[in-house]
């Protein structure tokens, strides 16, 4: 499974990276490469099995535990 | 440019990668289907288990023409468990396939499960993406997988027999097909009682058939009585779910019988609420044909089609305050007085919710019936021998 | 994976591999004619080769027979009866009654050009590539001894087919005639249906080896001066050494080459090309092949056919929505059947799905493999019967759908209803002819999609193919419109036909200014009784 | 600079508007479990909200012609404060588009493919939105205008397939819901179909003629609720009281059709409609994100993020919510809220602050 995601993730990079250093835009690859790993770290969490808090619990915690606004 | 190619590398890829990973996860081919054309609930007295009988069809012997084989066309089957589901799921272990339930037709429920209460068993008929509230809902007279064994006559499925039994019967409004989605509705309601038609089983040996015979009534979720051939229609005639059928009078100059078809009929109920009394006015309105008469008398006059108007009126009045009279007995709000009331009247209704089991029997209820003849068929007169 | 990625690269970078710069429009070393007869014609000898067919006719002319002349053209191409009539007799004979030569000069042969030469079309040419391109294409080359000017004498003529009945595009009413090969006679069924003085050919040659005419027609002031500037640029562009029918020009324009769909329309008919020149396209005729290409092509162009416009239109438009009904079947057809029968069973009525079931019992083959088998088997037949020899063909079809259809499914191998599935998908597939070939493609592809994800596939395969469609462009005009980008106006000729006096404009997508091609009160208004 | 490159017209614009209201078919459901038979009204309500909202995206939108949310921000709050908006909203139109994602995968799984596991619907459905995304916002504005007359047929020939099954009695008592619930309601439809159009904001920009955008967005909101209006009223005439209990109301309503015995089994069509306005949606809201990103980050084109930006709404998805239950009690309970800042609190502020600093005359009022 992991297998798999690493594939996909350099499939990826294989399919930009270079054209994007042909054109020289390195303000693009940077971007890229940040995305990339933003993308990657929880893809790969997930993949590993780790809980990872759910965006929902996020905001509920924002909105209701801090803000108090929630119905119900 | 460019990029339209690189996009086209991708799809190839794309669709290899996909179409040899996904590996067909929801793929099931038509012979790996095990069609579900009925079920049964029973359930078992000594061990309380629930037992679930499912009727399968075998497609190939259902097509097999002529002579060669004395396969019925379908195949019951019991499992038993402790929950619908677990039963169910029981079944893997006996067939080679998956029980399919979209074609599922009926559903019955034996009559222990009536009085136990359904809706612990509805449940899984509800929550699972498989099956459809388009299924009809029965309540047997006795045990319910017994109905599903009963060879039909001229179909080849009992299953989709009974679905046409049922059919016909609403033709003559002496029961009324009851889909599971106007079960749930009745179910949901605040005060609105279930019904289900009930069936059994009559004759012995070859002879057996199944039988429609009246409606189940159901308190909440649990079954409170029966009502007979004329007090269904009596209440059908209230919910204006009457579409045909036959009504037999006296002839008004008392010598034989006469029969009127009804083409059509609409009802209406209007809540009213005198001096903290609710007052109830069902409002029926019936049209119909001379269907047949025994008795030598013209009603090619106007009179006497008023006469017959009157009796006709008369006696969808007595069928109305029959089912009246047992609805009051079992104090089941059969009718949708209930909603109506609140619908009228939310705000009073709050109170009377709660204390709506004791209101319903009181209820006055005012039935008027406008029943009118049309036509008279391709005679005009009956064949008398003495006129000419 | 890597090593799989590795050898498409490389399989790309064998595309772009270039064996040997050729110059494609390379020049002959020597390019001007001589004076001396003898050296022309040992030049052009040598040029030419020793081809029997090349005729080479030395004789001698004028007042008393002094001055050498020299005739070149090659057997087959040219119309013998017109050099005999047209240049060698006037030469020989007439030439003696005129007065003595002064000087064999160009003077002279302006003379011989002038006054003797019965031959409509004559060049003075200096060039010997001028000369080459010019025999080649069946004229005949004239030398004068002494002269520094040679005469380029247009004698063409060959056998060739005549104007017969289209093969494709097929009409019960309309007009028969198709375009044929030869690229004059195809001008001309054109000019003969456009007779106005806005009708423009530009003629351009195209590959070095075959020096195929190609021609851009037009209507000027009705064509978008920008899209027949993009037409000559992508033309320009060709540079190749063989062009042997329009495909290879199709081929060298499109717009997006890698796509499915073909953005640039071909049709065998002349009224079908007169009415798309007269909504503002440009055609291009190429030499050598009764196709011509029109352009911009959009979508629904496929679905329209000449007939339409000659029936009424209720007909017409019932017709025009058939056909699109019958590319959905042809294109979805068998994926849905196994869609259904695989993943929706719930979507199939609770008898006919017994039936169905009654029929899959038994066949070893899971319905998307089975829909595969018959696609396949289907289409070989059909190249099978296009290929044959007709009576042949007719035999391999019958064969082919009759006996191997109804064997299959006895035998076990095949479900019946599936026969009848590809049966209907096949017909249908020839009902638009000028998408048959991208449906054979979008069949499979589809069926691919529903044979792993069922319905969801093949919908996620539709919002695909819209996407493409809908970011397609034929020279410059959205392919997909009018329908996306909705041109309301435009909708008149898409569904259905509206009557001919009510489509008073020309398409907006085609013709920017959507300008008056008629009076827009044009409606039949008999006289009533009264 | 311009990333995109593309216009669309204002027609285009009330389509993709009405297409992508048409997307929140299924999200309404949040609102029948609070409001019940009432919730056709509070459609209205929700409609009327919004509309306030909608006037001060159009009035931004107009004050800097032909820059969208992310240069807004920039040029209202500086650089710095302006950027931290922005990646807010990128965050919001991420977590947006994921959460729309989540749904619809949770519907096809209910439905649809049971057993497929979810991850390859999303990457089949993300795979068909970068397609599309890449193509860039006119072939998005393009292919809609098929969608929506897709959706609109299918919803109005299934309304007049069920007009038998329909009980006008159903939408008796009206307003009986209790205010709290009414409120909560509403604002559950202010926040979900129409306060979502927020995401316009990146697409607005690119209307060739940007005079029409009042008239235009107003017209798509009108139409889109009226489609909105007509499930609702729809799903309630038939279902009644049941409406309560069911997950998909509109699946279940249109699994009930039975003409005859002939015209049944129609279900298909209403996973089409709600694949097809879904489509719609998430890929403006990927479009939105990958856009504002590119001018967050200034870069030349949004091209290269395709393919990053989709794995991430993809594991955004499945991060969203463990089970479908936390999803929709999370959606109809705190989502509402969720959305107040970037919906209704920060393009209102934004609007402020531009009029007390009297932004557009000074800078980039006349450029174009």
């Amino acid at each position: 499974m992991i297998l798999l995601l690493v594939m996909a993730f350099t499939g990826v990079t294989l399919y930009e990276v270079p054209s994007l250093i042909r054109k020289k835009c390195w303000r693009e690859l940077f971007v890229f490469a940040f995305l990339l790993l933003v993308a990657f770290i929880p893809s790969l969490l997930l993949t590993l099995g780790i809980d990872l808090p759910t965006w929902s619990r996020v905001i509920e915690y924002v909105f209701k535990d801090l803000l108090r606004m929630s119905y119900k | 440019m460019k990029n339209r190619v690189r996009l086209l590398k991708l799809t190839i890829i794309c669709v290899l990668i996909i179409s040899s990973t996904t590996g067909c996860w929801n793929r099931r081919e038509l012979d790996n289907l095990a069609i579900v054309t009925g079920i049964a609930i029973d359930k078992i007295k000594d061990s309380g288990k629930t037992q679930l009988t499912v009727q399968i069809v075998k497609p190939a012997e259902l097509k097999r023409e002529g002579g060669g084989g004395t396969g019925k066309a379908y195949v019951n089957n019991t499992n038993t468990g402790d929950t619908i589901f677990g039963s169910i799921r029981g079944f893997t272990h006996k067939f080679s396939q998956k029980l399919y339930f979209q074609h599922n037709q009926i559903l019955i429920f034996s009559l222990d499960i009536a009085k136990e209460g359904v809706q612990k068993y509805i449940d899984f008929f509800l929550r699972d993406p498989e099956t459809r509230l388009t299924v009809l809902v029965l309540v047997a007279k006795d045990k319910a997988g017994e109905i599903l064994d009963v060879e039909p006559q001229l179909q080849k499925i009992p299953a989709m027999d009974i679905t046409n039994i049922l059919e016909a019967q609403s033709a003559t409004s002496q029961s009324s097909q009851v889909k599971l989605e106007q079960f749930l509705t009745r179910l949901m309601s605040k005060t609105t009682a279930p019904i289900a038609p009930l069936i059994e089983i009559s004759g012995e040996g070859s002879e057996k058939v199944a039988l429609i015979s009246g409606m189940a009534v159901f308190k909440k979720d649990k079954l409170a009585g029966q009502l007979n051939a004329i007090e269904t229609r009596g209440l059908l005639w209230v919910i204006g779910e009457v579409k045909s059928g036959i009504i037999d009078v006296d002839s008004p100059d008392g010598n034989g019988k006469v029969s009127l078809e009804i083409v059509r009929a609409s009802s209406k109920i209007t809540p009213e609420i005198k001096d903290g009394k609710i007052h109830i006015k069902v409002k029926i309105t019936e049209e119909g044909n001379l269907g047949s008469q025994s008795s030598l008398e013209n009603y090619a006059l106007p009179r006497a089609v008023e006469s017959l108007e009157k009796m006709k009126a008369a006696a969808i009045r007595s069928e109305v305050l029959a089912v009246l009279k047992k609805a009051r007995k079992l104090n089941t709000d059969i009718f949708g007085f209930g909603d109506s009331v609140y619908k009228k009247y939310p705000k009073l209704w709050q109170e009377l919710e709660t204390r709506w089991d004791e209101i319903f029997p009181q209820i006055e209820v005012e039935v008027a019936v406008e029943a009118k003849l049309r036509r008279l068929g391709r005679i005009t007169e009956p064949a008398n021998p003495e006129k000419e | 994976m890597i090593g799989f990625i590795l050898k498409k690269l490389r399989f790309w970078q064998m595309l772009k591999f270039n064996p040997k710069k050729e110059d494609y429009t390379t020049k002959l070393p020597q390019s001007e004619i001589s004076h001396d007869l003898g050296k022309n014609l040992k030049i052009l000898k040598d040029i030419m080769g020793t081809s029997r067919d090349i005729i080479f006719r030395e004789f001698a002319f004028g007042h008393r027979g002094q001055v050498k002349g020299a005739i070149i053209f090659i057997d087959g191409l040219t119309d013998k009866s017109t050099i005999n009539q047209s240049i060698i007799k006037p030469l020989m004979f007439d030439s003696r009654l005129t007065g003595p030569e002064e000087k064999l000069d160009n003077d002279y042969i302006d003379l011989i050009k002038t006054t003797m030469l019965y031959a409509g079309d004559v060049e003075q040419v200096t060039s010997i590539n001028d000369i080459v391109d010019g025999c080649l294409s069946g004229d005949t080359i004239l030398f004068i001894n002494g002269c520094k000017d040679a005469l380029l004498i247009s004698t063409e003529g060959w056998e060739s087919r005549g104007v017969e009945d289209a093969k494709t595009d097929a009409v019960v009413r309309g007009p028969r005639e198709g375009f044929s090969e030869s690229l004059r006679t195809n001008t001309a069924l054109l000019r003969r249906k456009i007779k106005s003085t806005e009708f423009t050919l530009e003629t351009m040659v195209i590959g070095k080896r075959t020096k195929t005419s190609v021609c851009i027609a037009y209507l000027k002031g009705l064509a978008n001066p920008s899209l027949i500037e993009e037409v000559r640029r992508r033309l320009e562009r060709i540079n190749t050494d063989a062009i042997l029918e329009s495909g290879y020009i199709e081929q060298f324009i499109e717009d997006a080459p890698f796509s499915l769909f073909s953005t640039v329309a071909n049709s065998e008919k002349p009224d079908v090309v007169a009415a798309k020149l007269l909504e503002g396209r440009a055609a291009i005729l190429v030499d050598g092949t009764p196709f011509v290409l029109t352009v911009p092509m959009l979508f629904i162009e496929s679905f329209q056919s000449a007939e339409d416009y000659y029936s009424r239109p209720y007909f017409a438009s019932l017709i025009r929505t058939l056909r699109f009904l019958a590319f959905v079947i042809s294109v979805l057809n068998p994926a849905m059947y196994v869609a259904v029968s695989t993943f929706h069973q719930e979507l199939i009525p609770t008898p006919l799905l017994f039936t169905q079931a009654a029929a899959h019992e038994g066949i070893p083959f899971p319905a998307v493999v089975q829909a595969l088998i018959m696609g396949v088997f289907f289409e070989i037949l059909r190249e099978a019967g296009v290929r044959l020899p007709r009576p042949v063909g007719q035999a391999v079809s019958i064969v082919g759908a009759l006996v191997i259809g109804e064997a299959a499914v006895s035998a076990g191998v095949i479900e019946a209803p599936m026969v009848i599935m590809v049966a209907i998908t096949a017909v249908s597939s020839f009902v638009i002819p000028a998408q048959t070939d991208v449906g054979a493609i979008l069949r499979i592809i589809y069926l691919i999609l529903a044979g792993t994800m069922g319905g969801f596939g093949i919908l996620l395969g539709l919002i695909g193919t819209l996407i493409h469609l809908a970011s397609l462009r034929s020279f410059g005009t959205p392919y997909f419109s009018p329908l996306a980008p909705l041109t309301a106006r435009d909708l008149k000729d898409v569904f259905i036909r509206a009557p001919i006096w009510a489509m008073s404009t020309r398409p907006r997508t085609i013709d920017l200014k959507g300008s008056q091609r008629q009076k827009s009160n044009l409606k039949p208004d008999p006289p009533s009784d009264e | 600079m311009q990333i995109e490159k593309g216009q669309i017209s204002s027609s285009q614009l009330v389509l993709l508007i009405v297409g992508f209201i048409q997307g929140s078919t299924l999200t309404v459901t949040f609102s029948y479990g609070v409001t019940r038979h009432d919730t056709w009204l509070v459609v209205l309500t929700g409609l009327a909200i919004s509309i306030p909202f909608a006037l001060v995206y159009i009035a931004l939108v107009q004050k800097f012609p032909g820059k969208n949310l992310v240069q807004i921000n920039d040029l209202i709050y500086g650089p710095y404060l302006g950027k931290l908006f922005s990646a807010f909203y990128l965050l919001f139109f991420l977590s947006l588009s994921a959460a729309n994602l989540r749904y619809l995968g949770d519907f096809i799984l209910t439905y649809v493919l049971p057993e497929t596991p979810m991850i390859a619907v999303l990457i089949m459905f993300t795979f068909v939105c970068s397609w599309a995304v890449r193509s860039g916002i006119e072939v998005i504005a393009r292919c809609n205008i098929i969608f929506v007359v897709v959706t609109t047929v299918i919803v109005g020939s299934t309304f007049v397939l069920l007009l038998q099954d329909m009980k006008l009695t159903n939408f008796l008592p009206v307003f009986v819901t209790p205010l709290k619930d009414f409120i909560h309601g509403t604002h559950v439809m202010a926040a979900i179909p129409f306060g979502e159009t927020a995401v316009f904001l990146m697409v607005m920009p690119y209307l060739n003629k940007i005079k029409h955008a009042k008239s235009s967005f107003m017209l798509g909101l009108l139409i889109g609720a009226i489609t909105l209006l007509t499930v609702t009223f729809r799903d309630i005439a038939v279902l009644g009281n049941t409406i309560t209990i069911i997950s998909q109301p509109s699946f279940e309503a249109v699994r009930l059709i039975n003409i005859a015995k002939i015209i049944t089994r129609l279900e298909i069509f209403v996973a089409v409609v709600l694949l097809v306005t879904f489509f719609i949606k998430i890929s403006l809201f990927y479009y939105a994100t990958l856009l504002g990103t590119a001018h967050l980050f200034s870069l030349r084109s949004y091209g290269p993020l395709i393919l990053p930006m989709g794995i991430l709404i993809i594991s955004f998805t499945i991060l969203i919510a463990d089970s479908t239950m936390e999803q929709v009690s999370s959606a109809s309970n705190i989502w509402p809220f969720y959305t107040i800042p970037g919906e209704f609190l920060l393009p209102s502020l934004t609007l402020l602050v531009a009029k007390i600093r009297g932004l557009p005359e000074n800078q980039g009022g006349k450029f174009r």
